[in-house]
């Protein structure tokens, strides 16, 4: 397990397919949690094992991706739901949640990645 | 074959209006110089996995019904709310958005845009310190300094670069990236930074700390300034400083780095007080990246309608506003809302998890063109057409340009606009005598 | 001398704005008059008899008027707004701007205090014996001053943006304030027993005393060396000099 | 529809001669005609002034108000002036209206009628944002509208100009109104808007336009004389450079000086400059800055090429918005206030910044009794016209206690009584003691003001004008607004009936109904501009867009459908 700080963001990936949200494409390319190699490394793991994700706020399985120019302890997952599975809900005041900059662990697992509606589905209560 | 030419983008907030749409049988088969992301929206619905029937939720699942079914569920929703909330109207028109302010009003509704979860806080720095700003066309012809502070156009708003900014050519930069340097201030070394001339790679989080040790150099301070800032060398932030001043006419785009990152929007605001300082020696303007190509256009037309620029609270019957406190995901985090009507946004994708929880507690409204993750919280779902390819409007570019979107094919869809009238009409025959509630 | 007990009678969800609930607007009034005074739950009118239990005691003008809330109002808004005199306790928490632009009388919340307590205060004394949360002392949107006068006592901890845009008034916070407290100050003291991190952001002008541990400073303030205050030894810093400030930040050494 | 006839009310009609008397109105179908049926509706106006509805011929009413609302929340919820002020709920007539300086659009529309102003021209526009200017104006209820395209500082005319190409930059002006859908030129601080863009600005007439070969007064002389070649209804609308520089007078006299030499056919000015009480000013810096009213005054008591409104201050917060984008920024700069800029790219530059004045500032003070002194010292009142620059000197709401000054000496000394020392050898306001009549102010506030726009339908009572009319609950022969001005300043801020084309859109100070307004535009490409020039404009155009403009040349201009209810005017071609 290791510490992180979790930035979620835009990728181009996940702007092509904003409209298609149910399939497979899109799940592609917002389900992932991009290290760097030495994270990757650490967590003993390689590209596309699932990696789950921990904060305060809840914890997400996504595969993990290396982003080789990623600074050391800091992870990113593109914005959508997977990302917001464990972002910051405050608000701070001022309307905007915390979606970057938040202290997540992140270690092996062999737990499977939801789908988005499988997700979703998680928050009914 | 017909070609629309200089047909608009309806993206994001570069909102390009250069495409050359090839149509064939009513399908839009071919969509010429747009970037991926273009293209995947123009030719989205022709591809993707359309909503095509209204649909009421039963016992759990949604059920197709008519479209005056639908609408007359979703009014009913909204009539007996007590604090219902409208959320999203961005990529769609602006005439679209001007009706949801009025349903907002006749139903005593807080409305919100999605700047809640984008550049919400760039409104709030402006009601702050104002916004020192200009048209794309303006760094295109003049720019000699792009600094990209938390953006990644690249990825988010890919033709920027060479329409608009560090590779475009204009009347003093008729060598574009050659006329130019490029910066980049991200804690991520993106795919942006990799042509920079300088890439400031902070320390998450510490955005306006950097600021502040700009301010105090270009006010002249340096001396106070420690060896360490933002997790930088002082050195490299005096090389960024000596930049920006030596810079002829510099520009300073900034994206959700700065407005969702700690201090909110305390940092787009000290970014305007810095443009400021700066045209003390140079000229510098900053804009912001916006994402929907209309979210812009949101806080137009809700800005002369009701004042205000988005998280709107018409439940006394004149708007009031104050973000942290009537923004969508305030309300939502503290389960105040008990209806909420949704279009043209997807905030099952992109709220925080906690807010979603209370979305599948209420009614909720969905007007969309697609199936996405609002869908499954949604009880009244009604399929509209896409603004920007199956009908026209008006649409403000990321820097305030009012543009005319086409309609490039025929649709069977009714368009967000006629949904909302006939759910006003619906809304105000259900209150009949009542009267409209809020205010009267 | 009046007394008006408000006694919650049910935990609405929904924030209820209820601005009247003032020495000003009680006094000399009866309960079914005061019960009859209308406030808001979202897009409803109601009156505070539909979510208080309302008891008078004798009467009074406004300065010899206090309110009891007997019990946690956590969605009560606005409560004591504009207030000009008399007294108000709240014997739990409260919800966003209580005090809001008061400028006389007291208001003593037992519990905790949401967002935006005290809010363009002019004048009159807030305590607040739990936490607080953001814009303790803070300011309107766009407005260039928040709180300017008057002083407010937080007992407990405040998160961020305490005492934004002041312009004057003594803010007291004997817990801990989270991110930029006294951010864009004008003028007016705060004092901070606990920690804090980046004080006085864009501070003009006014005070920041932190007893407590400073846990991130901002690079743009100037070291004067030590200074006694009030037998408290102090290293005293000026700034913000990002803006040409001459705020004073006090951090006990 | 129906037909109409105001009785008993006392007529002020400057344009048809008519100064106080009791005469009948008849409307049908929307004008003003000779005589209606016995079945017309009667408006009585027994003891009431009647006007024609009040034209304001120079606000910031649509679009660059929009940034200052955005900057400025808290303006919505501030209310010094009860029913025409801060936050109002909807009604079933009525959507809500909140602001002061920056009130959201239904707030400009209802409460300008409740002051009895029935058409607004909006001051500045540039090209290429007309169509948000269009989108507000439909927004603005029961006025009629129109918008002056800013070109003072736009690359083509500038290059015209420097090529003296006087045709094609005929044929460019008529093009820009056609795309801005726009009634007139309007010309800010000439040549600083482009300057600018590199931090810079121009100092005076002759100084050089930074990239272009060409100094304010070329520029001046350039779009003055191709007005006056397109025989355009309305005159060049001039800011003069150096605003708010303490010694701009002799830039402003000399600006005034300079368009002796270009004529009309048009029986109006050659050239409107706007908001003079901020060009009027002696001195070398603020500190003995005075009043130069009387130099002003002089000067235009003795020329008839030139008419000018007062842009006249009034005391609290103000939002100042220009396409002065220099000027606003040394504002920001001097009051460590808000700064909002833009720069249009190859149109023109902007910015807004709020202001508070105070008469306890004797520069404010000053400048308060600078707008005065110039309307009270021009003898002719048809060459002034009645503005706050709303809301760059104060906000329109005002208006009524503006034009109670100009009725009231008495009034006038009370506030100069309380001024600073300092300010009493700076200005002669306390030794000006006329004091307007019920015409002047008819005159000031929509006789002189459309005719100096060149709209013949408005601003007066006679036949074939449009049925837009004032009704004000004040009679003239009992009330003495030299001594009872409040009672004067209520009945200017709310009208007995405003009337909109026939139709009573206010009573007793309320709004009543809330049609919409028609939108004025100049075509004067389509038959002004010969063939030929038109395909040697569109060459260049076609050259200027793809290499510098960010937008394609065929989304540029504004399409019909933002204009809902225009009226086209074509000019006589000459």
């Amino acid at each position: 397990m290791i510490e992180t700080i979790l930035i979620s963001g835009r990728t181009i990936d996940q702007g092509a397919t904003l409209e298609e949200k149910t399939s497979q494409a899109y799940f592609d390319a917002a389900a992932y949690c991009e290290l760097n190699e030495k994270n990757l490394e650490a967590l003993g793991l390689s590209i596309d094992q699932n990696v789950l994700v921990t904060t305060a706020h809840g914890t997400v399985v996504v595969p993990a991706k290396i982003d080789k120019r990623l600074p050391d302890d800091i992870v990113f997952i593109p914005m959508g739901p997977w990302a917001n599975a464990v972002v910051d809900p405050d608000t701070c005041g001022c309307g905007m949640p915390g979606f970057k900059g938040v202290p997540a662990t992140v270690e092996a697992t062999t737990d499977p990645a939801l789908s988005m509606k499988e997700l979703m589905a998680t928050y009914k209560e | 074959m017909p070609v629309i030419k200089d047909a608009v983008c309806t993206l994001c907030g570069c909102l390009c209006d250069d495409l050359e749409v090839t149509v064939e049988d009513n399908k839009i088969t071919k969509v010429g110089k747009a970037c991926k992301l273009g293209r995947a929206k123009t030719m989205g619905p022709f591809l993707h996995e359309r909503i095509e029937k209204p649909m009421i939720r039963e016992n759990g699942e949604l059920k197709e019904c008519s479209y005056d079914e639908a609408i007359t569920k979703a009014a009913e929703i909204l009539v007996a709310a007590k604090r219902p909330m409208s959320y999203g109207w961005c990529s769609t028109s602006c005439e679209a958005i001007e009706k949801a302010v009025l349903l907002a009003e006749e139903t005593g509704s807080l409305i919100d845009s999605t700047a809640n979860v984008c550049h919400g806080p760039s409104a709030l720095a402006a009601q702050e310190k104002g916004a020192p700003t200009c048209s794309l066309g303006t760094p295109k012809n003049y720019a000699d300094l792009i600094i990209f502070w938390g953006c990644n156009p690249v990825h988010a708003h890919p033709r920027h670069q060479t329409r608009y900014s560090t590779m475009a050519k204009g009347a003093f930069t008729p060598n574009g990236k050659k006329d130019r340097k490029m910066v980049v201030v991200d804690p991520r070394n993106t795919d942006t930074a990799k042509k920079a001339d300088l890439l400031l790679q902070l320390k998450p989080g510490t955005d306006y700390v950097l600021i502040e040790a700009l301010r105090a150099i270009v006010n002249g301070h340096e001396d106070v300034l420690p060896d360490e800032i933002a997790g930088m060398p002082k050195e490299k932030v005096l090389e960024f400083a000596e930049m920006c001043k030596a810079a002829k006419f510099g520009v300073l785009y900034f994206g959700m780095g700065i407005t969702q990152t700690r201090g909110r929007y305390k940092s787009g605001d000290n970014v305007s007080s810095l443009i400021s300082d700066l045209n003390q020696i140079t000229k510098f303007v900053m804009i912001g990246m916006r994402g929907h190509y209309n979210v812009t256009g949101f806080g137009q037309v809700a800005s002369w309608e009701t004042g205000f620029p988005m998280a709107i609270d018409f439940s006394r019957g004149y708007p009031y506003y104050n973000p942290g406190e009537t923004g969508t995901n305030d309300v939502l985090m503290r389960r105040e809302v008990d209806a909420f009507i949704t279009g043209a946004a997807d905030p099952g994708a992109h709220f925080p998890q906690e807010s979603i929880k209370h979305l599948f507690n209420i009614p909720a409204i969905q007007i969309d063109g697609y199936a996405n993750p609002t869908t499954e919280f949604s009880d009244v779902v009604i399929p509209a057409a896409i603004a920007g390819v199956e009908c026209d409007g008006t649409a403000y570019r990321m820097d305030c340009q009012p543009i005319r979107m086409k309609k490039l094919v025929e649709t069977t869809f009714k368009s967000d606009e006629e949904i909302l009238t006939d759910l006003i009409n619906k809304v105000r025959e259900l209150k009949g005598a009542e009267g409209a509630k809020g205010g009267v | 001398m009046q007394t008006v007990t408000l006694t919650p009678n049910r935990s609405p969800t929904i924030s209820v704005e209820a601005e009247n609930i003032t020495p000003d607007a009680f006094a000399g009034k009866s309960a079914a008059e005061i019960g009859a005074i209308p406030a808001w739950e979202g897009n409803e009118q109601i009156t505070l008899a539909d979510i208080f239990d309302v008891a008078v005691d004798g009467s009074g003008d406004a300065a010899e008027t206090k309110i009891v809330i007997d019990g946690d109002v956590p969605r009560v808004k606005r409560i004591g707004e504009a207030m000009t005199a008399g007294e108000i306790v709240v014997k739990g928490d409260v919800d966003m701007r209580c005090g809001a632009r008061m400028s006389g009388g007291s208001i003593t919340v037992e519990g905790d205090a949401d967002s935006w307590v005290g809010r363009e205060m002019t004048g009159g004394e807030i305590l607040v014996k739990g936490n607080a949360t953001y814009y303790a002392g803070g300011g309107y949107r766009g407005e260039t001053c928040g709180m300017r006068g008057g002083k407010l006592t937080i007992e407990g901890d405040v998160l961020d943006f305490l005492g934004e845009h002041m312009c004057g008034g003594e803010i007291l916070v004997k817990g801990n304030a989270r991110l930029l407290p006294g951010v864009l100050n004008w003028s007016g003291t705060i004092t901070i027993e606990g920690d804090t991190t980046l004080p006085g952001g864009e501070m003009k002008s006014g005070t920041i005393f932190v007893k407590g541990k400073v846990l991130e400073m901002l690079p743009s303030y100037k070291d004067e060396g030590t200074e006694e205050v009030d037998g408290v030894m102090y290293r005293k810093y000026v700034g913000d000099l990002s803006r040409n400030g001459e705020g004073v930040l006090y951090v006990s050494v | 529809m129906a037909e109409m006839i105001i009785k008993n009310g006392v007529v002020y009609d400057p344009k048809n001669g008519i100064d106080g008397e009791k005469n009948e109105i008849c409307i049908k179908d929307g004008k003003i005609v000779e005589n209606v049926g016995a079945g017309a509706k009667i408006v009585d106006a027994e003891g009431c002034v009647v006007m024609a509805g009040g034209v304001d011929g120079h606000t910031h009413c649509a679009g660059k108000i929009n940034t200052g609302r955005i900057m400025s929340p808290h303006d919505m919820r501030y209310a010094p002036i009860p029913g025409l002020s801060g936050e109002e709920p909807r009604t079933k007539l009525l959507r809500p209206q909140v602001g002061y300086n920056t009130p959201n659009t239904y707030a400009i529309g209802y409460r300008y009628s409740k002051l009895g102003y029935t058409s607004l021209a909006e001051a500045a526009i540039t090209p290429m944002m007309a169509r948000h200017m269009h989108e507000e104006f439909e927004e603005i209820p029961i006025l009629d509208k129109l918008g002056l395209v800013l070109m003072g500082s736009n690359w083509q005319v500038m290059q015209y100009i420097q090529d003296k190409d006087s045709e094609k930059l005929k044929a460019y002006m008529a093009w820009l109104l056609l795309a801005a859908r726009g009634y007139g030129v309007k010309i800010v601080n000439p040549g600083g808007g482009s300057s600018w863009t590199w931090g810079k600005n121009v100092s005076g007439l002759d100084d050089k336009v930074v990239d272009f070969d060409v100094t304010p007064a070329d520029i001046l002389i350039g779009l003055a004389e191709a007005n006056e070649s397109l025989n355009l209804p309305h005159s060049i609308h001039v800011h003069c450079n150096n605003l708010g520089v303490p010694g701009n007078l002799s830039t402003t006299l000399d600006t005034m000086k300079l368009l002796e030499k270009v004529k009309t056919k048009r029986d109006r000015q050659v050239m409107h400059v706007t908001h003079v009480q901020f060009n009027a000013y002696t001195g070398t810096s603020w500190m003995d800055f005075a009043s130069g009213a009387q130099d002003v005054a002089d000067y235009i008591n003795k020329r008839d090429h030139i008419t000018f409104d007062m842009g006249q201050l009034m005391f609290g917060p103000a939002m100042t918005m220009t396409a002065d984008g220099p000027t606003e920024y040394r504002n920001a700069r001097m009051f460590d206030a808000k700064w909002s800029n833009y720069d249009q790219e190859l149109e023109d530059a902007g910015g807004v910044v709020p202001l508070s004045y105070t008469p306890q500032h004797f520069a404010h003070a000053t400048m308060w009794s600078i707008g005065l002194e110039l309307a009270l010292l021009v003898k002719d009142p048809w060459k002034v016209m009645f503005t706050t620059d709303n809301p760059n000197g104060g906000a329109f709401v005002n208006y009524p206690e503006g034009q109670v000054l100009l009725m009231s000496d008495k009034k006038r000394q009370e506030i100069i009584a309380g001024f600073p020392d300092m300010t009493m050898d700076r200005i002669t306001l306390p030794n000006i003691d006329r004091e307007l009549g019920w015409g002047e102010i008819a005159t000031m506030t929509r006789a002189m003001s459309a005719k100096m726009l060149g709209l013949d339908e408005k601003g007066h009572l006679g036949v074939g004008a449009d049925a837009d009319v004032a009704i004000y609950d004040i009679q003239p022969d009992k009330v003495d607004p030299s001594v009872e001005h409040e009672k004067v300043k209520k009945a200017l801020s709310f009208a007995k009936y405003t009337i909109k084309g026939g139709e009573i859109v206010v009573r007793d100070g309320e709004i009543t109904a809330t049609p919409k307004g028609k939108v004025y535009w100049v075509n004067a490409y389509e038959n002004g501009v010969a063939q030929a020039e038109k395909d040697r404009l569109m060459a260049d155009l076609e050259e200027r867009f793809k290499k510098y403009y960010s937008i394609q040349l065929a989304n540029y201009m504004v399409e019909d459908a933002y204009l809902p209810r225009p009226v086209e005017i074509r000019p006589e071609v000459i």
